[in-house]
């Protein structure tokens, strides 16, 4: 083991040291300064945030070869950490108010990001494996985190029992293809691969167990079921958390593993993947109109958005599309992202004491009530929707461009005619918000109002510069491929 | 560098909007003055542009191109330009819009600060939707203006406004993603999404014309709208409030039949031709369908939608004439709805105001009660239905002749029906004048209407001038879009040719 | 040295009893033990293969799983009995208040 | 040379009378009656002195000019122009136009000052005198535009001054409505005819590439002989537009109800000028329809047609303006069949002395009216059932209304074509050119005249002899001079008027000449003469058998026992109205009514809302799967993986 490998997981080394030592110090922390535990966390997120910029630009790899530091980790793990500050910013207030202020929170948000961040630069299955269940095992606890309240405690079990059942199949997948390639190190199996020395049938079965289990983790339909139960079960913070954390962590694996398992399976796969991007998009879009629970419509969409970013899968059969298709994926991640963080934190605002008020009807009015947060929200609504001038609206373009680009554009349209269905909802809040009377009762919070204002500002103002992003995610190439 | 006229024109407003978001929502007059300089000082500009604009040619002027960014391998740039179609649409908008803030004075009472600020934000929408010519650009543009539209109409409308406005989002949203498909799969095939690079003949092969034609052309007919597409106008029109009726049914239903001459014409001229007939005999239907259905309205805010439909039904047909007459014909027809009607919503609205309600059958004999009303009510009805003399009948007249001696659409029946048409306009708008105006005063609230005050006196007086100029004088009118025009229509016949 | 298809099937059927356990039973610690026969089925494929490649990093994994088991094992317990307070039973078909 | 500077005055034939509605616009309410009225007849005095100064003018330059004013419409090889046509032609029709135009000026200065207070808004004074006047400009840009378009607009804009007219009192007439609804239909009849006319000018332009008349004409016989077709329909729909302007069969029906106007109004539109645009109009393309022999049968026939169906008709009138409108229709009907038959001379000569008699006869029946009127607000209580209109509540008014009398009188007997008034000698070119042409077109036109001779004896009868039938014709007083000196005016030109084109000089013939080309006068004929002349009389002494005897007017019409059904025809306008009601009106109205409600509203707005509906529909069946059982959620999963194996394994 060199400096090197431990090089390459700076951000995680620093997050777990961080999050070890937080463990301890919240024994006392919680006692006496429980305003503490989410300060030093976010000092920590801080910290290896800083780690990973400082990683910028590196291409190597560490531990021979189980940690992989590309462009793409490099993308996506401050990404992470962000996204780990603003949900602690999301929570501060919520668990307050819900007296469920436990100091486990913000120490299992450092665990599961420093998860999400191996997952995002790991560079073997078991890798894959171990990161994925070092980001889930925390959420489990997180999503029933509201003990004892039996939803909360429900989603918490529901997800853990299914997430489990999701990584048996991912580890039987693991399993097979290291059968199938005697190597579960992805460079090698796609040197293998390429040269053909590995067993098709094990190799194709173990890729689809292995895409069925991260399908479970975005979200993909038919795996999605667990979605909306646990989103409206959890506290909402967690929720938001999952919404995104989750999702991009769960695409990080898929990006890494199919662009090696692709290059020989692609007729294969390429239609399977058609499919479920075809139904995800479909089914989160439609059910989401019928739903009256803002939770469980975040939920929908949170799935209706998984299928858009697994249209930047259906064209991967092609090489020259691949490098457009990851970008295109990576840059949606960020703009949905920051949508959803900014939306769950206006229904956090919403959410009343004993976890009430997250009913479209509780909308009613916020545009008199809190003109700015009902701003901010339709501006979410809108890049959720694709409207100009928000940053959803070049993800999309640059998805569907992808999409076209690879020669797909029956899918594509698709996509389009399910983004007017999406509008369709998105514009009921809107319409609830501002159209309706209605006596809502918002609390305005100093932190949950910063991520929103932050998640508002960003969507519009990078929309006028979002050459800069596409850059960005254009450069973040896959080591090796 | 100097200051570019397009860029000053199109985004002046901002500084409206600014102005207007520092201002207390209190000081009702302090916005609504802002608002109303605001545009009128954006006329003023467009003017100064005009002067500086050389009508001789056909190209495009002013032209401003900053490259903005690159999205694998297309450069994506705000590119601005201004030909002598635009230019008459830039016009149209910036004087309508001042227009119709000055007629919200006393009908916004509420919430003054919003609807003034949506409105300029609506202004800058609509004139980056005419001026932008890089097809993302434009896009862009045309997807905002849907915006403060929707809040226009949800936020100041009727009692149905709620479903007004979502009918309207989503029906010119449904059109729109398709254009969007359509827009990527050029740039892809093509590289660029710049028109002027695009628009030069015969580049895109006639198969992919055919579905390009479809993608771009649904979304423009449902804006225009043509018949069947039409079914979001009468809601959006009868709710939404005066100013916004103007504006929609005088510049934003114009982007729709813009959009037919800007794109389907000069990038799938091929395609243009083959469907040409069928483009025509759909308007035809929109005509007499809009003209029928207009005439059995109870609600005279729906009886001027449905004419809205009759009259851009003669915008249609006469594009896809496909001739010099024929387009010239339109574009000036395009003016020419922008302003009759525009008047006849404000007419509509100033009786709402003081009568409120839009139900025929509550009116009748006003023009006893408010003569001078009654005459400027008279000279839009009469300008609507196309007496010569008049704006309208020289656009129609024009269309007709072009459409009649059309060889694209090869018969003259498009013209035949479409002439028929002007009987059914004369029916269904006098039909609407009598209710309202003639006959005895049957109820006693009308007894005590007050005429006309001068500002309303100075919101229709402009509007009517030019109606009168346009039609004893239009000379200008079409010299001024000819060179642009007589491009397009050579290009068009080259592209066939190159094919062939 | 038996034929690789013996310890493959096997895994094979211990996989396939797991998920019809998972599916089938409603007592949550049976459904826990499902669990685990599906993931011990994918152990012994692990060391299969690493026998057949005649490597260790199999058998390495093999560790590996066992921990991150355990942890879930005792995450869930912990679920579980939280649960069990609140219903004095642990029978997940009566979590059902979350659907639609 | 200054005769041709002359022509350079022909633009203010339209400007004078725009002019004058300017300025009663503007100030005219406010300085009172007695300035719009005088202001506004004075706006046309002026026009009518300029036409004269034209005519002067044209006596040097027979030729005539044509006075660009500016370009109007021009694109590509489309273009037209504001010119304005200085002929012999147009000549005559600014002059009749102005002329009578100018005498109904100022007789409307007496009529409507009596008008507006019967019928109670003297403001609306002033707003009658615009109107006038915009009819003057209107007129004038149809006669003397050189174009087909120019003259179109003149064509449509006379059109919406009748209508403004007609609807003058918007606010009366059958519930209160009625006047408007006769106004609306009279316009929209006439966009009927227009919309033949447009058709006209599209198919002109297509085939000529040009709109101006001399252009036009001059290729006219080389089009003919290339597309004998095309010729055929561009005079067939020009001749719709013809039968819509100067209410031909089947376009008629529009003129009758257009007496809801003031009585002015129908004397000077309604009557004297807008009406025989038609006749202008073919007159102007009579080149054209030279060319197309079928066409000119077609028009003949139209013509002779009308003649004889109004002339029916207006025997069955009881209303006294009805049957001058009636009347006017026949009238109409024979300048069309002259025209028709190519006796254009005869068509406008005929048009000239109409327009003095039919004048006289509106006019002096609006001086009846107005007497009556004044008998009804006669007294201590006045009373109100009596309807000033209807003949049969008059009778002995000579003694009441002398003057009225004698020059209505007059106008009657020139009406029916007595010697040697001037209806008889223009009436007598039109019957003769018939005896020469076609002999079954002049029994047509021969029976008309005789009916025409009985229902102005009628007429007569009834308003001016017998006995008074109400206490308003006892106490009917007479009219003051302002309103009685244009009537002795028209009077003495119904007299003299023949001898505009006395036969054997012919003077209005070879006026005429230089621009419609030569033609050999038709020379005079004792015999057709002598016919006419005596179906005239006995038609007058049919008229005295029947209604002149009896020393009071039966309740009953006397002729109801002789002709029965046919009699009841006649009364009803044999229910052309109620035909175009069932076969065009209420189906057009059902139609739209069904698009407006169960295609609109039913099917098209329907598709976005179903589509709604279905998406929802969906999407609750989806939430079924939702159903909340873990074991669910996990069988989808195992459902996900076999398919997809089941489809990789078996593809």
């Amino acid at each position: 083991m060199t400096i090197i490998d431990l090089f390459s997981i700076l951000p995680v080394i620093v997050l777990l040291v961080w999050a070890l030592f937080l463990l301890m110090a919240d024994l006392w922390l919680s006692k006496y300064k429980p305003g503490w535990t989410p300060v030093l966390a976010v000092v920590g997120l801080l910290l290896s945030l800083a780690a990973s910029v400082f990683q910028a630009g590196e291409n190597f790899s560490g531990f021979s070869g189980f940690i992989l530091v590309d462009g793409f980790s490099n993308f996506l793990q401050p990404l992470f950490a962000i996204t780990g500050i603003l949900a602690i910013g999301l929570a501060y207030d919520y668990l307050k108010r819900h007296d469920i202020h436990r100091g486990e929170y913000f120490i299992l948000i450092l665990f599961s990001i420093s998860g999400m961040m191996l997952m995002s630069s790991a560079g073997d299955l078991i890798m894959i494996f171990l990161s994925l269940e070092l980001l889930s095992i925390p959420l489990y606890i997180m999503a029933s985190l509201a003990y004892p309240r039996l939803e909360s405690e429900e989603a918490g079990l529901k997800y853990f029992l299914l997430g489990t059942f999701s990584s048996g199949f991912l580890l039987f997948g693991i399993a097979m293809i290291y059968g199938a390639t005697t190597t579960t190190n992805l460079l090698d199996i796609f040197k293998f691969v390429g040269a053909g020395l590995y067993d098709p049938t094990l190799m194709i079965i173990g890729s689809v167990l292995v895409l069925i289990a991260l399908g479970f983790k975005v979200a993909a339909v038919p795996f999605q079921s667990w979605t909306p139960d646990v989103y409206q079960g959890s506290p909402s913070p967690v929720s938001a958390f999952m919404s995104v954390g989750v999702k991009a962590a769960g695409f990080s694996a898929l990006l890494r593993v199919f662009s090696l398992i692709f290059p020989q399976l692609a007729p294969a796969l390429t239609p399977v993947f058609w499919v479920i991007a075809a139904l995800t998009m479909i089914v989160g879009n439609v059910v989401a109109i019928s739903q009256t629970n803002l939770k469980r419509m975040l939920a929908y969409s949170s799935i209706a958005h998984a299928g858009y970013l697994l249209m930047a899968f259906v064209p991967f059969g092609d090489a020259v599309t691949r490098q457009n298709s990851i970008a295109a994926a990576l840059f949606y991640l960020l703009a949905y992202g920051l949508a959803s963080l900014g939306a769950w934190a206006v229904l956090i605002g919403l959410e009343g004491d004993k976890y009430s008020g997250n009913t479209l009807d509780d909308l009613a009015g916020l545009g008199k009530k809190s003109p700015i947060s009902a701003a901010l929200m339709t501006v979410f609504m809108l890049s959720f929707t694709g409207i100009p001038l928000t940053l959803g609206f070049w993800g999309k373009f640059y998805l569907f461009r992808t999409t076209i680009e690879g020669g797909f554009i029956g899918l594509a349209i698709i996509g389009l005619l399910t983004s007017l269905i999406s509008a369709f909802y998105y514009l009921r809040v809107v319409v609830k918000m501002y159209f309706t009377e209605g006596e809502t009762n918002f609390h305005w919070n100093f932190w949950t109002s910063a991520v929103a204002i932050f998640a508002g500002l960003a969507l519009l103002v990078f929309s006028f510069v979002p050459g800069w992003f596409f850059e960005l995610a254009a450069r973040a190439t896959l080591i090796g491929f | 560098m100097t200051l570019n006229p397009l860029l000053l024109v199109t985004f002046f407003p901002l500084i409206g909007v600014l102005i207007v978001l520092l201002l207390k929502p209190a000081w009702k007059n302090a916005l609504r003055w802002t608002a109303l300089s605001t545009a009128l000082v954006t006329f003023g500009l467009s003017i100064w542009m005009l002067t500086q604009f050389n009508a001789a040619s056909g190209d495009m002027q002013f032209e401003f191109l900053l490259p903005w960014f690159n999205l694998g391998g297309n450069p994506i740039g705000v590119h601005f330009g201004v030909d002598g179609i635009s230019i008459l649409m830039v016009l149209l908008t910036t004087f309508l819009t001042p227009l119709a803030i000055l007629s919200t004075w006393k009908a916004v009472a509420e919430k003054v600060k919003g609807f003034m600020a949506f409105f300029l934000l609506l202004e800058v929408g609509m004139l980056g939707v005419f001026l932008s010519l890089d097809m993302v650009l434009f896009y862009i543009f045309w997807e905002f203006t849907l915006i403060p539209m929707y809040f226009l109409i949800g936020l100041w409308g009727g009692e149905r406004r709620v479903y007004a406005a979502v009918k309207f989002f989503l029906y010119t949203f449904a059109g729109s993603i398709l254009m969007l498909a359509g827009i990527l799969w050029i740039g892809l095939q093509y590289g660029s999404f710049d028109l002027s690079l695009l628009s030069s003949a015969g580049l895109i092969p006639a198969t992919a014309q055919l579905w390009l034609f479809g993608a771009f052309g649904l979304a423009f007919a449902i804006k225009v709208p043509m018949f069947p597409l039409h079914s979001w106008l009468p809601d959006a029109h009868t709710e939404a409030p005066t100013a916004g009726s103007v504006i929609l049914a005088g510049v934003l239903l114009k982007m729709g039949t813009y959009g037919f001459l800007r794109f389907n014409l000069p990038l799938f001229p091929n395609a243009s031709m083959q469907l040409a007939p069928w483009m025509a005999g759909v308007a035809v239907i929109g005509i007499i369908y809009g003209a029928a259905v207009a005439y059995r309205q109870k609600d005279v805010k729906r009886l001027v939608a449905y004419s809205s439909i009759s009259h851009l039904g003669f915008v249609v047909l006469g594009i896809f004439a496909l001739n010099l007459q024929g387009i010239q014909g339109a574009i000036l027809q395009m003016v020419n709805h922008g302003l009759s009607t525009g008047a006849l919503f404000l007419v509509v609205g100033l009786l709402y105001e003081r009568r409120h309600t839009r139900v025929l059958e509550n009116f009748g004999g006003l023009w006893k009660v408010m003569p001078v009303m009654g005459t400027l009510a008279l000279i839009t009805v009469l300008s609507s239905v196309g007496l010569p003399g008049l704006n309208g009948f020289v656009g129609e007249f024009t269309i007709l002749l072009g459409t009649f001696k059309s060889t694209v659409l090869g018969s003259p029946w498009f013209a035949g029906v479409a002439t028929f048409g002007v009987i059914l306009a004369a029916v269904y708008l006098f039909h609407m004048f009598q209710k309202l105006f003639l006959g005895p005063v049957t109820h006693d609230e009308n007894l005590k209407l007050k005429d006309v005050s001068v500002r309303e006196i100075l919101v229709l007086a402009p509007i009517l001038l030019l109606a009168f100029w346009i039609g004893i004088y239009p000379k200008p009118f079409f010299m001024l879009m000819a060179p642009a025009v007589e491009k397009l229509a050579v290009l068009v016949q080259n592209a066939a040719s190159l094919v062939h | 040295m038996i034929p690789i298809a013996f310890p493959l099937g096997l895994a094979i059927i211990l996989f396939c009893m797991g998920i019809v356990g998972f599916i089938v039973r409603k007592n949550a610690i049976v459904i826990f033990m499902s669990l685990e026969l599906m993931f011990n089925a994918a152990n012994l494929l692990f060391i299969t293969f690493a026998n057949q490649f005649q490597q260790v990093d199999g058998q390495i994994f093999v560790i590996f799983i066992m921990v991150t088991a355990a942890a879930e094992v005792a995450v869930g317990l912990a679920m579980i009995v939280t649960i069990f307070r609140g219903k004095h039973n642990v029978d997940i078909d009566q979590l059902t208040n979350l659907k639609g | 040379m200054e005769s041709t500077q002359l022509f350079n005055l022909v633009p203010w034939v339209v400007f004078l009378p725009l002019i004058g509605l300017g300025i009663n616009l503007l100030v005219g309410r406010r300085l009172g009656e007695v300035f719009a009225g005088t202001l506004a007849s004075l706006a046309t005095g002026l026009a009518f002195v300029v036409s004269i100064l034209l005519a002067v003018a044209l006596t040097g330059h027979t030729e005539g000019t044509t006075v660009v004013l500016a370009d109007w419409i021009t694109i590509g090889d489309f273009t037209t122009r504001w010119a304005f046509r200085v002929d012999t032609l147009s000549v005559v029709m600014m002059l009749v136009v102005s002329g009578v135009g100018m005498l109904i000026h100022i007789y409307s200065i007496g009529y409507m000052h009596n008008d507006v207070r019967h019928n109670g808004d003297a403001g609306r004074f002033t707003r009658f005198f615009v109107f006038l006047n915009l009819f003057i400009a209107a007129m004038m840009i149809l006669v003397c535009a050189d174009n087909f378009l120019m003259m179109f607009v003149g064509w449509e804009g006379v059109g919406l001054c009748s209508y403004l007219l007609i609807g003058f009192w918007f606010e009366k007439g059958k519930d209160g409505i009625g006047n408007a609804i006769a106004a609306k239909k009279a316009f929209i009849t006439n966009r009927v005819g227009d919309f033949g006319l447009l058709i006209a000018m599209l198919l002109i332009f297509t085939n000529f590439g040009t709109l101006q008349f001399d252009q036009v004409f001059s290729q006219a016989a080389v089009v003919a002989a290339a597309k004998p077709g095309v010729m055929l329909l561009i005079t067939l729909f020009m001749l719709l537009g013809v039968a819509g302007k100067s209410a031909q069969l089947p376009l008629f029906v529009w003129l009758p109800d257009a007496m809801a106007g003031p009585t002015p109004v129908s004397a000077l539109i309604h009557a004297a000028t807008m009406v025989t645009a038609g006749v202008y109009l073919v007159a102007r393309s009579s080149v054209f329809y030279a060319l197309v022999p079928a066409a000119q049968t077609v028009v003949t026939w139209v013509g002779a047609a009308t003649a004889l169906f109004a002339a029916t008709i207006a025997v069955g009138q009881y209303d006294i303006k009805k049957v001058l409108a009636y009347s006017t229709i026949s009238q109409l009907g024979f300048m069309v069949a002259a025209v028709g038959m190519g006796a254009t001379v005869a068509g406008m000569f005929h048009l000239v002395t109409h327009a003095f008699f039919k004048g006289l006869l509106f006019l002096a029946a609006g001086s009846v009216i107005q007497g009556v009127e004044r008998g009804m607000h006669h007294g201590a209580h006045p009373d109100h059932d009596t309807d000033p209109q209807d003949m049969r509540q008059m009778g002995g008014l000579r003694k009441q209304m002398p003057l009225t009398f004698w020059v209505y009188l007059i106008g009657a007997l020139a009406l029916a074509g007595i010697a040697p008034l001037a209806g008889f000698f223009s009436k007598d070119e039109i019957l003769l050119s018939a005896w020469q042409t076609q002999p079954a077109i002049f029994i047509v036109l021969a029976f008309a005249a005789f009916l025409t001779a009985f229902y102005m004896g009628r007429q007569l009868i009834m308003v001016f002899f017998g006995k008074p039938q109400t206490k308003a014709a006892e106490h009917a007083t007479e009219s003051p001079l302002v309103v009685t000196l244009p009537l002795v005016i028209l009077a003495a030109l119904s007299v003299l008027g023949g001898a505009l084109n006395f036969p054997g000089v012919h003077t209005l013939e070879t006026w005429l000449s230089h621009t419609l080309g030569e033609g050999e006068p038709a020379h005079f004929n004792w015999l057709v003469a002598g016919i006419s002349l005596a179906l005239a009389l006995c038609g007058l002494g049919i008229a005295w058998l029947i209604y002149g005897r009896k020393a009071e007017v039966a309740k009953v019409d006397p002729l109801k026992k002789g002709l029965g059904p046919v009699f009841m025809g006649m009364e009803s306008k044999w229910w052309v109205d109620e035909f175009y009601q069932a076969v065009l009106l209420n189906p057009y109205k059902a139609s739209a009514q069904f698009m407006a409600e169960q295609v609109d509203l039913g099917v098209i707005d329907r598709i976005g809302g179903g589509l709604a509906a279905g998406t929802r529909m969906l999407a609750e069946g989806i939430r079924k799967f939702q159903n909340g059982y873990i074991r669910t959620y996990a069988l989808w999963m195992l459902l996900g993986l076999v398919v997809i194996m089941t489809y990789i394994f078996f593809k």
